[in-house]
């Protein structure tokens, strides 16, 4: 392995919170969606050494099924967005809150 | 066979609820009483069936619950307690029921009011009649629905809904202390069974304070259900019901169940002495307290609701010393005599069209002949008369309250004196509503009830009247019968308390009568003064004589030191006590916590913004509370 | 030596680029600064030795994936964010605090179990076409089949949504 | 390498009720290709395909499999739970036969088919003896999920409700995964044996990685069956999906939730799991407080049910913090009756909205009078929620709060007993609505024999379930016995 295991843990939890970070500091509804992306390729990034470390293929089959998942709920989630903007044009989640206490 | 005592009041309910408006508005009431009428035959048959066994009759009908070893099994069963007590569920609900018939005639949901009332009748017969904790619970619960369904039954007026919920809130913070005591027997004991829980040699393994506690929690169940302090408050509310509910629910049975409770756990609670003090002495006070309240109350069903309350304060009482065959003696004959009062009063309030403020009565002892006279059994029963109900069952109480350990003198001159105030009150009751002057207004037309409605109120008085027979106290030389019927029942638990009878006492038995009868007749002549002669007098006199005179008259005086002395600072006392404290402690407790809660909750609105990104953040929020509860492992 | 530094490199190319996205206030730039950051991750799989998964990364993500942002952001035609009165908002100030405890967190608990672990040994195998492909046929037969019915749930679920008239 | 050592025929038997239900959303959905609106059929199809499927999975009572090399075990507790999966996906269906129209929409073919393909996400949940198996299903069944729930395309609501609820499903299932991969990392395995074999014979890279990553699992269960604080989606997903949808998605998903979170405190960390105790103690008493006190507050019913299930979650989780024999039982049983009882309020208020109107406590004055059956049935299925004897809900708190006891969490139970006695409140208030209170304009139920009937079980069973519940527990007892 090129870099001691826990870097590589480090760097996936790095991305994995800039992530976080735009989910919750954007605005724009398509780029809090790229972030939970980002997150997603942390947790493969994190994969990744975790089964090169352990030098078993389970982790890399792991990634294959979160990309698929990944893809999954990418064109789910940009079909309701799609949806959304059809009837109500914007993108902004502040100006989604019809339904709050 | 047992099954059948609660199955006939549950067919009633399943027709009347299910046919509904189907069902012609007489033919419900008398289904209604048929079917309580059959529960009752059954229970008087199995009675005489008890008598020539003597031992408990039981019937398992399935299993309700069973998870591991442990089982609660849905059984009835009948032995002497629970036979008084669903004599006198189904004896005097089949009256009460008959004199709805004419009560409720004409509302237009009485069909609906008749199912509930059979569903009460079920759920009443299930608490007294289940052999376990968890059965009694499903009764306990289910006559609070029904209370809390037929207080608010004229729910068009939002008062009386507002009552309906009140007796409800009070009540739920009851089953919290019945619901744990409930768990912790079972966490202690393994079993919910009466049969396993109830055996003093189980009781001596546990450790004291487990006891204390649960006896305790029970007790919370109990003071919630029978209305003692501090969860009296929902009771006078609760008058808000049809009367006749009020007779069944409020008066003869539901009311009753934590005394029953506490009789039927008397082994448990007899373990116990602190829990036995706090229930002496929380009941001689709302004994003594409601009655206070009771002596100027001018809205007759409150007076017969406060009056109910310093009744159940005697029974806690009785139970609280250890007299538990006393305080059921008087649950019974309390039924009769209380049903009597609220049924006559109902005829009261029917012949004057729905009008209960006393002050609006007065006179109507020629209108209402028959109830005239039957509530004068019922009044002079609750006041202690001699030889009526009344008189043996409290004489009985005070007695034990006196010579128990539990109980002792100052809570029997509390005692005594509550029985005064009692028979003034309830003279006073009576005087206000059918002597002195006629003050109703001219569009009422006071007029006796009908047939279907006196002739309850007849059997109740005779019932009322002799119904203290069964329990001549011994030291009459007479026999006992109630007692020694009980004795199965209850002598486990007096086996526990050793009794002073003959030791260190003052006063006699018989003494202790006398004391009672020259207070239960002092308070109806006093009553007599200021309420039938009074009236007429006090004017005449401040006109022509002077203020000495006044003062050797006595007249004013009395009534002066009356109200100086005695009604004023009690009444202001009480009044501090149960109804600022109910405003403020317990309507505090109750409303306050909920508008705590209700506070609490639009705090938390706050935070559902309904943008989603606070609500990510607060995820995260909690992942990273995780993070720092792991660190700090 | 020059593979770690290589690494480390492409690490802090794929951090900051993934702060860009993050941080910029025009949608594009962002996706595009995505795909870049999606390439160097592709870069460190190989560097981990994950060849088929490195070529995954840019055949779905950047070619797949971000292809579908970008249409869905042109279809929009979103530009720049609002700007918002505050920059650092009450909130946004908490959030970065919390951010900064969260990624300590994580690296104290890494840190704390595991120290300078490197695994030299090992065929580099598992990594290539073959193994995983054995894998997803053999071991993972199910969830492979799982992951297919996923697709055609979102292909039902995407049809359904988005399509103008149905 | 030969394929037919992964691919049994005994694989093949225990996936048929999955397959069973591909094939019918299949057919489903091709009857639309030839055919537009043929909603019968497809109810007729989805229904059906529920039943032959729920028949092949209750063939598995009393045995138990172990397929795909251990990806997958088929045994009572798993059963129980397809069982209790296809029945809400049954009552779903029925309640939804033209509740979308009514609503603005239409009732397609995919709607049934995505239930189905949910009730396969949510038996792969709990199915599932791997990590990535939980994994796939539960994301099977949030996409499923995240498409119904903002079927009313055109409706803002469901729009806003949908995306609410697959962002922060999403960024919950990032905290998932992110902990399955601590989980696999430190224990170089997915397998739920393995894993708890590796966690004793302490093969494990890092206790602190481990720990970390069992907390971020928990996150994602606890986002799915929404304990406080994660459970701010539900309110306002509850709302804005379609009433029979929130029906769906308060009842099936959530007993997935738990019961994936069990098995995976009970399979794979039954080591650790006094690690947790405390943790879960809070999250009990959290989700407990909060949940009850903002439904108090609520004038929408849909939200107040929906908070009211947060409550309800609250003590199911103090059945986890137990997790012997007694309190997976109970929380079995807890699961059923609660989704029984929920299904049962959901589907009387989806039938009985209309437009804007149905959801509001004011709506439901004076409805007793109108429709005395319907306000029956809704009453027993508050009552019920409210813990009252002699319903299903009594005797359902009543186990679980006695082998809390009996572990010793009397402080926990005394907290949830005052909390079922709040409760009360919001529940009767509904009742007091219908049966206490008048109005000029009363609800109009949109009844059809079908649903009359569904709903009629439904209340029978909280009944009999109440009275007798002996022949449940005994089964619940069984499926737990599996893992305890």
């Amino acid at each position: 392995m090129v870099v001691p295991l826990e870097h590589v843990i480090i760097l996936s939890g790095l991305l994995f919170s800039i992530g976080v970070m735009g989910v919750l500091f954007r605005r724009n509804v398509i780029i809090i969606f790229m972030s939970i992306e980002l997150m997603l390729n942390a947790v493969n990034l994190a994969l990744v050494g975790f089964s090169r470390y352990h030098n078993n293929v389970d982790g890399q089959v792991f990634v294959f099924l979160v990309m698929t998942l990944a893809a999954a709920e990418v064109s789910v989630g940009l079909a309701i967005i799609v949806a959304l903007f059809r009837n109500r044009q914007t993108v902004n989640i502040n100006e989604m809150n019809l339904m709050k206490n | 066979m047992i099954g059948l005592i609660p199955f006939f009041p549950l067919l009633g309910f399943l027709i009347n609820g299910l046919g509904g408006k189907r069902i012609s508005e007489r033919m419900s009431g008398i289904i209604a009483s048929v079917v309580v009428g059959l529960s009752f035959i059954v229970a008087i048959t199995l009675f005489g069936e008890f008598l020539k066994i003597g031992t408990p009759l039981e019937q398992t009908l399935f299993t309700w619950i069973a998870v591991g070893k442990f089982t609660v099994s849905f059984s009835y069963v009948l032995d002497s307690l629970s036979l008084v007590m669903v004599l006198v569920i189904t004896g005097v609900g089949l009256l009460i029921h008959i004199f709805s018939i004419g009560y409720m005639k004409g509302d237009p949901g009485i069909q609906r009011y008749f199912s509930y009332l059979n569903l009460f009748t079920f759920m009443m017969l299930t608490l007294v009649m289940s052999d376990n904790f968890l059965a009694m619970f499903l009764g306990w619960e289910g006559v609070g629905l029904c209370s809390y369904l037929l207080i608010g039954f004229w729910f068009e007026d939002p008062v009386k809904a507002a009552a309906g919920k009140k007796a409800f809130i009070v009540n739920r913070i009851g089953d919290f202390g019945f619901l744990l005591a409930m768990f912790l027997i079972f966490s202690r004991f393994g079993s919910l069974k009466f049969m396993d829980v109830l055996i003093p040699q189980q009781i001596a393994q546990i450790p004291i304070e487990i006891v204390t506690a649960i006896t305790l929690l029970l007790f919370l169940g109990a003071t919630g259900k029978s209305a003692q302090i501090p969860l009296h408050i929902w009771l006078p509310d609760a008058m808000a019901g049809p009367t006749p509910v009020s007779a069944l629910i409020h008066a003869a049975t539901m009311v009753t169940a934590g005394v029953y409770l506490i009789a039927r756990c008397g082994i448990l609670f007899a373990a116990s002495e602190i829990t036995m003090s706090v229930i002496a002495v929380i009941g001689i006070l709302t004994a003594f307290f409601a009655a206070t309240i009771a002596l100027t109350e001018t809205d007759i069903k409150k007076v017969l609701a406060y009056s109910t309350i310093s009744q159940l304060g005697f029974m806690f009482a009785a139970v609280g010393v250890g007299a538990f065959a006393a305080g059921i003696f008087h649950l019974m004959t309390h039924a009769f005599f209380k049903g009597l009062l609220f049924l006559a009063a109902g005829s009261v309030i029917h012949g004057m069209s729905g009008e209960q403020n006393m002050l609006k009565m007065g006179g109507l002892k020629q209108k209402m002949p028959t109830t005239y006279w039957t509530m004068l059994a019922g009044v002079a029963a609750i006041s202690g008369l001699p030889l009526l109900s009344g008189f043996f069952s409290k004489d009985e109480i005070l007695w034990n309250v006196y010579s128990s350990q539990f109980g002792g003198n100052i809570l029997f001159g509390i005692g005594l004196f509550t029985a005064a105030m009692t028979a003034f009150y309830m003279f006073r009751l009576f005087f206000m509503t059918f002597h002195g002057d006629r003050r109703w207004s001219k569009e009422v037309s006071p007029h006796e009830s009908p047939k279907i409605m006196t002739i309850p109120l007849i059997m109740l008085a005779v019932l009322s009247v002799v119904g203290g027979f069964i329990g001549i106290p011994e030291s009459w030389g007479g026999h006992n019968f109630f007692h020694q019927f009980l004795q199965k029942s209850t002598q486990d638990a007096t086996g526990y308390i050793t009794h002073q009878y003959s030791s260190g006492l003052l006063l006699s038995e018989n003494i202790l009568m006398i004391l009672s009868i020259v207070a239960a007749i002092g308070g109806l002549l006093l009553a007599y003064r200021f309420y039938v002669q009074r009236p007429d007098i006090p004017g005449k006199i401040s006109k022509s004589l002077s203020i000495a005179y006044k003062l050797v008259s006595g007249k004013y005086f009395i009534d002066e030191l009356y109200g100086l002395l005695f009604v004023r600072p009690l009444r202001n006392g009480s009044e501090l006590f149960l109804k600022k404290f109910d405003i403020s402690v317990i309507d505090g407790i109750a409303n306050g916590s909920g508008k705590v809660m209700l506070v609490l909750g639009n705090k938390l609105r706050r935070i559902q913004t309904g943008v989603m990104q606070n609500y990510a953040a607060v995820i995260f929020l909690g992942v990273i509370s995780i993070i720092f509860y792991l660190y700090l492992k | 030596m020059t593979l770690s530094l290589l690494f480390y490199i492409i690490s802090t190319l794929t951090i900051g680029s993934a702060l860009l996205v993050v941080l910029n206030r025009n949608a594009v730039y962002s996706a595009v600064l995505l795909v870049f950051t999606f390439f160097n991750l592709s870069i460190l799989y190989l560097l981990l030795e994950a060849y088929f998964l490195a070529v995954l990364e840019i055949i779905i993500y950047a070619g797949a994936i971000m292809v579908l942002f970008l249409f869905v952001i042109m279809l929009f035609n979103v530009g720049k964010e609002q700007v918002l009165p505050k920059i650092m908002s009450f909130q946004r100030a908490v959030s970065l605090f919390l951010l900064v405890i969260f990624f300590t967190g994580v690296s104290l608990f890494t840190i704390q179990g595991v120290q300078d672990l490197h695994q030299p040994a090992g065929s580099a195998s598992i990594g290539n076409v073959t193994a995983i492909g054995e894998a997803l046929f053999s071991k993972y037969l199910f969830p492979f089949e799982i992951a297919s019915i996923l697709l055609l749930v979102a292909l039902i679920g995407t049809v359904y949504l988005a399509k103008r008239k149905i | 390498m030969d394929l037919s050592l992964y691919f049994t025929r005994q694989d093949l038997w225990g996936i048929l009720p999955e397959i069973v239900l591909l094939v019918g959303a299949l057919i489903i959905l091709s009857i639309e290709l030839f055919a537009r609106s043929q909603r019968a059929a497809m109810l007729g199809v989805g229904i059906l395909s529920l039943v032959i499927a729920g028949g092949f999975a209750s063939k598995n009572f009393g045995s138990s499999f172990i397929l795909f090399q251990g990806m997958v075990t088929l045994n009572d507790y798993s059963t129980f739970f397809d069982l209790l999966y296809m029945t809400a996906g049954i009552v779903t269906m029925v309640i939804s036969y033209n509740y979308l129209e009514r609503k603005g929409g239409e009732t397609r073919g995919e709607y049934f088919a995505l239930i189905l393909f949910a009730t396969m996400g949510m038996m792969l949940m709990t199915r599932g003896n791997d990590l990535v198996i939980i994994f796939l299903g539960m994301e099977l069944l949030s996409l499923s999920l995240y498409v119904l729930v903002g079927f009313l395309r055109h409706d803002v609501f469901s729009n806003e409700s949908a995306i609410k609820y697959l962002l922060l499903g999403a960024f919950a299932t990032g905290f998932f995964l992110f902990g399955a991969v601590l989980v696999y990392g430190t224990t170089g395995t997915t397998n739920f044996q393995h894993i708890a074999s590796a966690i004793t014979n302490n093969e494990i890279l890092s206790d602190t990685l481990l720990s970390l990553g069992i907390g971020l699992l928990l996150v994602g269960f606890a986002f799915k069956v929404a304990l406080v604080p994660f459970h701010m989606w539900s309110p306002d997903v509850y709302q804005g999906a379609p009433t029979s949808v929130t029906a769906f998605l308060c009842t099936a998903p959530k007993a997935a939730g738990f019961g994936a979170l069990l098995k995976v405190f009970l399979v794979a960390f039954p080591a650790l799991h006094a690690d947790w105790q405390d943790l879960l103690w809070a999250l009990a008493l959290l989700t407990m407080i909060v949940g009850n006190i903002s439904a108090l507050v609520q004038t929408n019913v849909k939200r107040m049910l929906a908070f009211s299930s947060v409550t309800h979650a609250g003590y199911l989780c103090i059945g986890i913090l137990v997790l012997n024999e007694m309190g997976v039982s109970a929380i079995l049983f807890y699961l059923l009756v609660y989704s029984v009882m929920n299904l049962g309020a959901f589907g009387i208020i989806s039938l009985l909205e209309k437009e804007e109107k149905g959801v509001n406590f004011k709506d439901y004055e004076g409805l007793a009078s109108k429709h005395p059956w319907l306000s029956a049935s809704l009453a027993l299925f508050m009552l019920s929620l409210a813990g009252f004897p002699p319903t299903a809900g009594f005797v359902a708190k009543y186990t679980l709060f006695s082998s809390a006891i009996s572990e010793g969490y009397i402080w926990l139970i005394i907290i949830a007993i005052l909390n079922t006695l709040v409760s009360v409140y919001y529940y009767v208030r509904l009742i007091v609505n219908m049966y206490m209170r008048t109005s000029e304009e009363t609800l109009v139920p949109f009844l059809h024999p079908l649903l009359s009937v569904v709903i009629f079980i439904l209340a029978i069973s909280i009944m009999f379930f109440g009275v007798l519940p002996g022949w449940l527990i005994d089964t619940v007892t069984q499926a737990a016995r599996i893992y305890t």
